[in-house]
């Protein structure tokens, strides 16, 4: 178990390397210059060269990505070039928010896709699964964003349930908070949810026609102490599975999301750190959300040795 | 029924909450389209920061008014010596900085000597580039003498990148600015909001609100719905104009309409054929329909213009009727020219909705013309780097908010790249002009100068629309410069 | 003859074929005619409701939004199917070539840089692209392809992995025939039931990612409609004008749907295990 | 009234009827034994006693257990049934038992789920159970998961959960038919024991005639749904009635002829001298040394032209590997295989004549073709081999031959591969061996997949084959009794060693290896069992 989460550990290094190397290729690229975006139209040729000069913009890109790479690993991810503040404190205060959502949001998805995909799968071909399916396929079909303005409209603007987005701040209490995030982390979680149910649903089918279930069935089980005994713990490999894939669509979704909600979150600073061509901020973003993936990735692997024995078998 | 019942129960819940608040509201809540990067009015070009910062936190020698006129501000008073060289201000005495220190004329001093140094940071150098000494006469009195006479040079000290600050603070002011104003920065939260609170050592009249929040909404929608719930109490420069009749008629909002110094133009690259021939430039000033761009875009928000001149300026010249809605025109103008079949050419737009907007219908009625446009929408930096720097358009919309800037057409290496000797003289003669007569009779004919010559696409001037809270008393209609006094601003109850 | 039988009594394939024939047909139809035409602008008729000239009203220029969605499928789907090409045409070779040379360093290779594209939040690649090289459909082509590929490699290798311990595989080698031309007579087609199940899934969210694209302005630029870019732009009217939310809303939903129904229904035709369970 | 009494049982599956008015009986005990090939509905006949049948499926009859109808029993009440007075034991040990649970766990299950003891005693009974079907608590704690477990343990498992409870009737699926020979009569042995101990009933469902002769007290044979012969066992073989019941056994203990003895032609054609075969294990630490494991140990033998030879061993013994390597689809670390004294490399470097020289037919007729292809196509994809390939007429008419010369008819050749049957297939992938003319075929498991019917026409093709084209075979199977009929010398294969090689018939009736003694003895043989009986 250990050596197999050590080999894991190498390679997911290895990955975070390589990732690093292609967003910086990426984003050095990039066309723009952030000294001239903050000098705005009026400015003097060198007063922007004054500026790249205090930026630290006129060493060389590799030069730039070892001083990135190495601060990186010692949590100094340099300081934004608009608003001269670490990078590490801007995204330690938007992280406070999409951490957050992202939680929020895949327990909600988690919360309404469990019991409905179960609930489908034990009354397969009723009007109970056809209608919970027919919902969840509507579910995968719609854009969140779509949804989010939806949402907006009858709960913000209508019923005024529901702020129309923002964040008041941690400081201001739990339930303060979570009230801010809850419409996005709807809007989030409805096609994550319908995905995973589906999936739950399927996987615990496919589990029940399995030979094992057979076997507990002639035990005397019946077919519900079955599913719960034997079929669902083996179903939730693949749920497992989709549930790390999904995180990697949760971010991408929140970004968006989190522009509908104006939520200052990563995603919007990576929004916001682009048009303002502040590309070290950028960088460490996209880096940072990266990681988030591949360390989701590494935690759902092991996981599936906490659910599987065979699996931790193989140390 | 049961659910209905609850709804009312937290509906009346909320009611009473709010009305809690109500009574004795200090407070307010200013939603912003941008956030600043940094809060150092004089480091950057950000009009974000000035919303934030001018005339609330930052002060400079004089300032602008509600309507666009200049205010004696930190100078109680100056005198202009008859060459127009040589410029004596008077400080207010007993004035101090949020930290307590006080500022004289040493400060003075420091901030226009820094904004001018060679290693100068300031986005508008320019205006500090007559000055050829700053001297501090006594604590309360300094002396600015221009190497060359600049009858804009009052004008120019109300800039917020010509605030004064300390030297002692001015290395932090890009996240915590102090300066002299009636209010005092407070908290920043990256990415939502900007605190500040009342100073109550202020030198002036003292503000009557205690404290007020600047809350960053870029999205429209966003800013729409914030609005609508209440969760800002006023918006200045409001993003939407599609969403104004529904705020006009909801009782619980007002909507300040006023104007801006910003003229929209259609900018065109003046180097780039076709359009260095001014028969193309002119004919395509017919194929523009102005009204339907103010009516599509901003709906109907909006005053033409014919010329690159804010129309509240008693200087205004009302040249619209040389460039006319006139396609058929504009047509035969076209092949006269050379072009019977039209041509191809690039829009590029930068991000606000006047230009994404009015593009899509710049690019409709061009093409009605056989003029085909492509468009590309663009990121500001991108626009900066392509159009701005690279000189690589053909046409794009851009507001020019900077006040009185039709200097910048004596400028041929400015992106549209209009070089008239004849243009470049007027504005030598401008400077060199004090008297206000003289100064009146030389802008007009600026105007029409650049009218005739069809330099640019002149669109619109750019509304300022604010929706406020209908208590609110005190706030701008216009918008001179990009600012959010806060100063005189009040609940009333 | 049982297979069209099958086929016209899958009730989510019918369901989702009409679907997906609708907006293709309607994308199809828009180059030849549209009630009205969208590059032109109608200021003065601009936010009218649903009527009988309009059938979905129009929206803040005064274009006929009926029109636009029809050319807006156009769009939508001419972006999906490019991109799903792309993951296609470059994914399912890499797969077969990763499935035959397996655990060799090719393979290997192939696998973590399907890996790594994989650790990269797909709209943030996106935005990347964009912003190097610029708004424009073919970038959100090029942005939305680059995800389709890891998902083809991946899925052609494991399909073709389990192909190749498969005894016809081995009578082929016997045979004396090279890997590639194993790859191409004998797994490909194999694995094209797979491909076509996949396609139609990966076709789906190529629509939705081509929405969420344009939504953000990364996507076709105007004047060429675009669902994405319609629902944009609409947000600020939603409250006064919902009509201009809804209806392209309404065409992505049952694009989407559709697709996805049509998917689940191929899958359930295709399968040789259940055709036999079907017997 | 017997203990077990099934009377004119129907059942049908959305109206397609699978079983037809079956009866049998049995009494506490007793072992009856339902012998029946695939399709003739034996396991759905057990199924049924059950009540775990597929949706969609009907029961008529009657299936009285001590007198009790289960077709009238409700779900609840057949739930109390199940595990309690009924035991299940299924063919594939490898996937009945759940994974993610212990071995414990699972056993304990039987006795809690009918609420008949607390958890402790429950897991007391576990543990005396798996003691009792062998597997004690020193090597088999209560907290071995199943995949620490071989084929054999697990099926000790499964039996362990049935029997549990000590139910009166246990029901046994195919439960060796996944097993080695070795296996299968140490689990037969043990299914014996639990009955008498026990007094239950057992109903033991098998294909092979041999295991049920040994064991049954009773036998039902079973054709497409239907009963077409029952009875006490010997009484049954001694006086077949019916033709089905005749054919059957006649298939099963089927010779095929040899021909005549065919003049031994002295020249070698394969010859494997020192094979060694080494697999690199995964490392097992970052830097350690990688590990490797060899599955054919320094194998050496010859065949010579026109030879039958056989090579028997259970599974993992190295066989399959081995044949891997002759047909130059694994490389070998060490030895070498040559063919007409040409030597074989692995890869694409093997030149084509040499391979040219033999063909192989696997084990399984569904798998061995692909699918998207006519049979005109598959039957002719060695033609790759020849130097210039045939085309057009000449490519069709070699087809053709190949397709009568293994019984098949000209026309197949159009047809999709899915048209036939398991035999069929079998025939047209002989069709595919031979059409370039081979001169070796290497035969790997060809009839192991294949009903007893089947096979004994597909051994009488290949035999027939052989004598008339002068073909060589390496005959692999772990079938002892096929390979004892159809090949001249055999060898016996253990952990990638050749333990025993000699004429055939001396190695079965003279084995020298102690495995092989093993192997013998523990092969089910009908004859033996009948023999021993008259005794």
């Amino acid at each position: 178990m250990l050596r197999y989460s050590l080999k894991r550990l190498l390679s997911l290094g290895l990955s975070l390397l390589a990732a690093s190397a292609v967003i910086f290729l990426t984003i050095e690229i990039v066309p723009g210059d952030p000294a001239s975006y903050m000098l705005g139209i009026n400015a003097q040729a060198d007063t922007v060269a004054a500026l790249r000069e205090e930026l630290g913009l006129n060493v060389s890109a590799f030069e730039r990505y070892i001083s990135w790479v190495g601060g990186m690993l010692t949590g100094d991810f340099g300081t934004s070039y608009t608003y001269r503040t670490p990078v590490v404190d801007m995204i330690g205060d938007r992280i406070m928010i999409s951490l957050p959502l992202a939680i929020y949001a895949l327990s909600l998805s988690t919360l309404i896709a469990f019991p409905a995909g179960i609930l489908a799968a034990s009354k397969r071909g009723s009007v109970t699964d056809v209608s919970i399916m027919g919902a969840t396929q509507v579910g995968v079909a719609i854009p969140n964003f779509w949804f989010a303005m939806l949402l907006v409209v009858v709960f913000s603007i209508n019923l005024r349930w529901f702020s129309a987005g923002g964040f008041p701040g941690w400081d201001k209490g739990l339930i303060v908070g979570l009230k801010a995030l809850t419409l996005p982390a709807i809007s989030l979680a409805l096609p994550q949810a319908s995905i995973l149910a589906r999936v739950m649903r399927s996987a615990l089918i496919d589990t029940m026609n399995e030979d094992f279930v057979r076997t507990a069935r002639a035990k005397g089980l019946s077919k519900r102490q079955a599913m719960w005994r034997h079929a669902l713990r083996n179903a939730m490999i693949p749920v497992l599975t989709i549930i790390g894939l999904q995180f990697s669509f949760l971010i991408a979704g929140a970004i968006i999301i989190e522009n509908v909600f104006f939520l200052p979150g990563l995603g919007r600073l990576v929004f916001q750190s682009i048009s303002q061509r502040d590309l070290i901020v950028v960088e460490s973003v996209v880096m940072l959300l990266v990681f988030a993936v591949v360390i989701v990735t590494f935690i759902v692997d092991l996981t599936y040795a906490a659910v599987d024995p065979r699996l931790r078998g193989r140390s | 029924m049961k659910h209905f019942k609850l709804r009312l129960a937290i509906a009346s819940a909320l009611a009473i909450t709010a009305s809690l608040v109500y009574a004795e509201t200090t407070d307010i809540t200013v939603g912003v389209t941008l956030e600043p990067p940094h809060l150092d009015p004089t480091g950057a070009a950000a009009g974000a920061i000035d919303s934030v910062v001018y005339a609330n936190v930052f002060e400079g020698l004089t300032r602008f008014a509600a309507d666009g006129s200049i205010l004696p501000a930190l100078a109680e008073s100056w005198t202009v010596s008859d060459d127009g060289l040589v410029y004596t201000f008077s400080l207010h005495s007993g004035v101090k900085f949020h930290d307590g220190s006080s500022m004289d004329s040493g400060d003075v001093k420091f901030s226009l000597d820094r904004a001018r140094a060679d290693d100068s940071t300031n986005a508008q150098k320019a205006l500090f580039s007559g000055i050829d000494t700053v001297e501090a006469l006594d604590s309360t009195t300094v002396r600015v003498t221009l190497s060359a006479p600049n009858g804009a040079f009052i004008f120019n000290m109300a800039w917020g990148d010509a605030v004064i600050v300390a030297e002692e603070t001015i290395a932090d002011a890009k996240t915590n600015p102090v300066g002299t104003g009636p209010f005092v920065f407070t908290n920043w939260v990256q990415g939502d909001s900007i605190t500040i609170t009342k100073n109550t050592d202020y030198w002036g009249t003292p503000a009557r609100l205690n404290s007020a929040t600047f809350k960053f909404i870029s999205d429209p929608t966003a800013a729409f719905a914030a609005l609508m719930a209440e969760d800002v109490d006023a918006f200045p420069i409001y993003p939407a104009p599609e969403n104004l009749p529904q705020f006009k008629a909801d009782s619980r909002f007002q909507v300040l309409i006023g104007s801006t110094e910003g003229e929209t133009i259609l900018s065109t690259n003046n180097k780039m054929p076709p359009f260095d021939n001014v028969k193309v430039r002119e004919a395509m000033s017919h194929a523009i329909d102005r009204q339907a761009i103010i009516d599509g875009a901003m709906f109907g928000l909006g005053t033409p213009i014919g010329t690159h001149f804010a129309p509240h300026n008693p200087d205004y010249v009302d040249l619209t009727g040389q460039s006319n809605y006139d396609p058929a025109l504009a047509i035969s103008m076209l092949a006269d020219a050379g072009y019977p079949d039209g041509f191809k050419t690039t829009l590029k737009l930068p991000p606000p909705s006047y230009a994404r907007r009015g593009g899509e219908i710049i690019a409709a009625q061009l093409r009605e013309v056989g003029i085909d446009v492509e468009i590309s929408n663009l990121e500001w930096a991108q626009w900066l780097e392509q159009v701005f720097r690279g000189y690589d358009f053909g046409l794009t919309i851009v507001s020019h908010t900077e006040p009185m800037d039709i200097g910048i057409y004596a400028r041929p290496e400015y992106y549209f790249q209009y070089d008239s000797a004849d243009f470049q003289q007027l504005m030598v003669d401008l400077n060199a002009a004090t008297d206000p007569d003289a100064r009146s009779t030389i802008l007009k004919a600026a105007q029409q100068m650049i009218s005739d010559d069809y330099v640019n696409g002149y669109l619109f001037q750019l509304a300022s629309a604010t929706v406020a809270n209908a208590n609110i008393v005190g706030l701008w209609h216009n918008a001179p410069t990009q600012a959010t006094d806060l100063t005189a601003v009040y609940w009333n109850d | 003859m049982s297979f069209l039988k099958s086929t016209l009594r899958n009730r989510s394939f019918m369901i989702g074929a009409s679907f997906a024939a609708l907006f293709i047909g309607a994308a199809l139809l828009s180059y030849l005619w549209t009630p009205f035409d969208v590059t032109k602008l109608d200021i003065p008729h601009k936010l009218r409701k649903p009527n009988a000239v309009h059938w979905f009203g129009t929206d803040h220029f005064g274009r006929d939004i009926f029109s636009m969605i029809m050319v807006g499928a156009r769009t939508s789907i001419a972006v999906a199917v490019v991109a799903v090409g792309i993951g296609i045409i470059l994914g399912v070779p890499l797969g077969l070539t990763a499935a035959a040379r397996k655990d060799s360093l090719l393979d290997e290779v192939i696998m973590r840089t399907n890996d790594l594209v994989f650790a990269f939040p797909a709209l943030l690649i996106a935005i990347m692209i964009t912003a190097v090289f610029g708004p424009s459909a073919i970038n959100a082509i090029i942005a939305i392809g680059i995800f389709n590929i890891p998902v083809f490699a991946r899925m052609t290798r494991g399909a073709a992995l389990s192909l190749w311990t498969r005894d016809f595989v081995l009578s082929a080698r016997v045979a004396g025939k090279t890997a590639p031309r194993i790859s191409i007579e004998h797994i490909l087609p194999n694995i094209l039931n797979l491909l076509i199940v996949q396609g139609s899934i990966q076709f789906s969210l190529g629509i939705l990612a081509e929405a969420g694209l344009s939504y953000v302005g990364l996507g076709a630029q105007p004047p060429l409609p675009s669902w994405g870019r319609m629902l944009a732009e609409s947000q600020t009217m939603i409250s006064f004008a919902p009509h201009l939310a809804i209806f392209p809303g309404i065409a992505i939903v049952f694009t989407v749907l559709g697709l996805n129904l049509m998917g689940d229904g191929l899958r359930d035709l295709l399968d040789p295990r259940l055709r036999q369970a079907r017997k | 009234m017997k203990f077990l009494q099934i009377e004119n049982l129907n059942l049908s599956i959305y109206g397609m009827g699978i079983l037809k008015n079956v009866s049998l009986s049995a009494e506490k005990g007793e072992i009856i034994g339902v012998i029946g090939e695939s399709g003739s509905g034996k396991s759905m006949m057990a199924f049924s006693v059950m009540d775990l049948l597929p949706t969609g499926t009907e029961r008529s009859g009657r299936i009285a257990l001590d007198g009790q109808d289960l077709l009238t029993k409700t779900e609840a009440q057949m739930c109390a049934i199940r595990g309690n007075d009924i035991g299940m034991i299924f063919q594939e040990p490898m996937t009945a038992l759940n994974p993610v649970k212990t071995i414990g766990d699972q056993v304990a299950e039987t006795v809690l789920i009918h609420g008949n003891a607390s958890r402790n005693k429950a897991s007391q009974i576990a543990r005396d159970t798996l003691n009792r079907v062998g597997l004690p608590a020193e090597q088999f704690p209560l907290s071995r998961y199943p995949h620490e477990l071989s084929g054999g343990q697990r099926q000790r498992v499964v039996i362990a959960m049935a029997i549990a409870l000590q139910p009166k009737l246990l029901i046994a699926d195919e439960p060796t038919t996944a097993l080695d020979v070795t296996t299968q009569a140490q689990i037969l042995d043990l299914l014996k024991k639990l009955v008498a101990e026990d007094g239950m009933c057992l109903m033991l469902i098998t294909h092979d005639l041999g295991v049920v002769a040994e064991l049954a007290d009773h036998i039902v044979i079973m054709k497409t749904g239907e009963v077409v012969e029952a009875g006490e066992t010997h009484a049954l073989f001694r006086n077949m009635q019916h033709p089905y019941t005749k054919a059957l056994f006649e298939a099963s203990s089927h010779v095929p002829d040899k021909g005549d003895a065919r003049a031994a032609e002295p020249a070698p054609l394969l010859e494997v001298r020192d094979a060694i075969r080494d697999y690199v294990l995964p490392r097992k630490t970052v830097f350690g040394k990688q590990g490797s494991f060899r599955a054919v140990n320094k194998v050496s033998f010859t065949l010579t032209k026109g030879e039958n030879l056989g090579l028997v061993g259970e599974s993992g013994c190295g066989k399959s590997t081995l044949t891997r390597a002759i047909l130059g689809l694994e490389e070998l670390q060490g030895g070498e295989i040559r063919i007409n004294n040409t030597t074989v490399q692995a890869g694409t470097h093997m030149p084509r004549e040499l391979r040219r020289k033999m063909q192989v037919v696997f084990q399984d007729p569904y798998g061995s073709f692909n699918p998207r292809h006519k049979v005109a196509r598959l039957v002719a994809e060695p033609f790759h081999l020849l130097e210039v390939e045939l085309n057009g007429a000449e490519r069709r008419k070699a087809v053709e031959e190949a397709l009568i010369e293994v019984g098949m008819q000209p026309l197949d050749a159009d047809k999709y591969i899915h048209e036939f049957s398991g035999g069929q297939r079998q025939r047209i992938a002989i069709a595919r061996a031979l059409i370039i003319k081979p001169d070796l075929i290497i035969l790997d498991e060809a009839v192991s997949a294949l009903d007893v019917s089947i096979r004994a026409q597909i051994l009488d093709l290949l035999a027939d084959l052989s004598s008339r084209l002068n073909l060589s075979y390496l005959f692999i199977s772990h079938d002892l009794s096929v390979v004892r009929s159809v090949t001249d010398r055999v060898m016996v294969m253990k952990s990638g060693e050749i333990v025993e090689y000699g004429v055939t018939e001396a190695v079965f009736t003279n084995p020298q290896h102690a495995y092989t003694k093993t192997l013998i003895a523990a092969a089910p043989s009908l004859h033996d069992a009948l023999e021993k009986e008259n005794d």
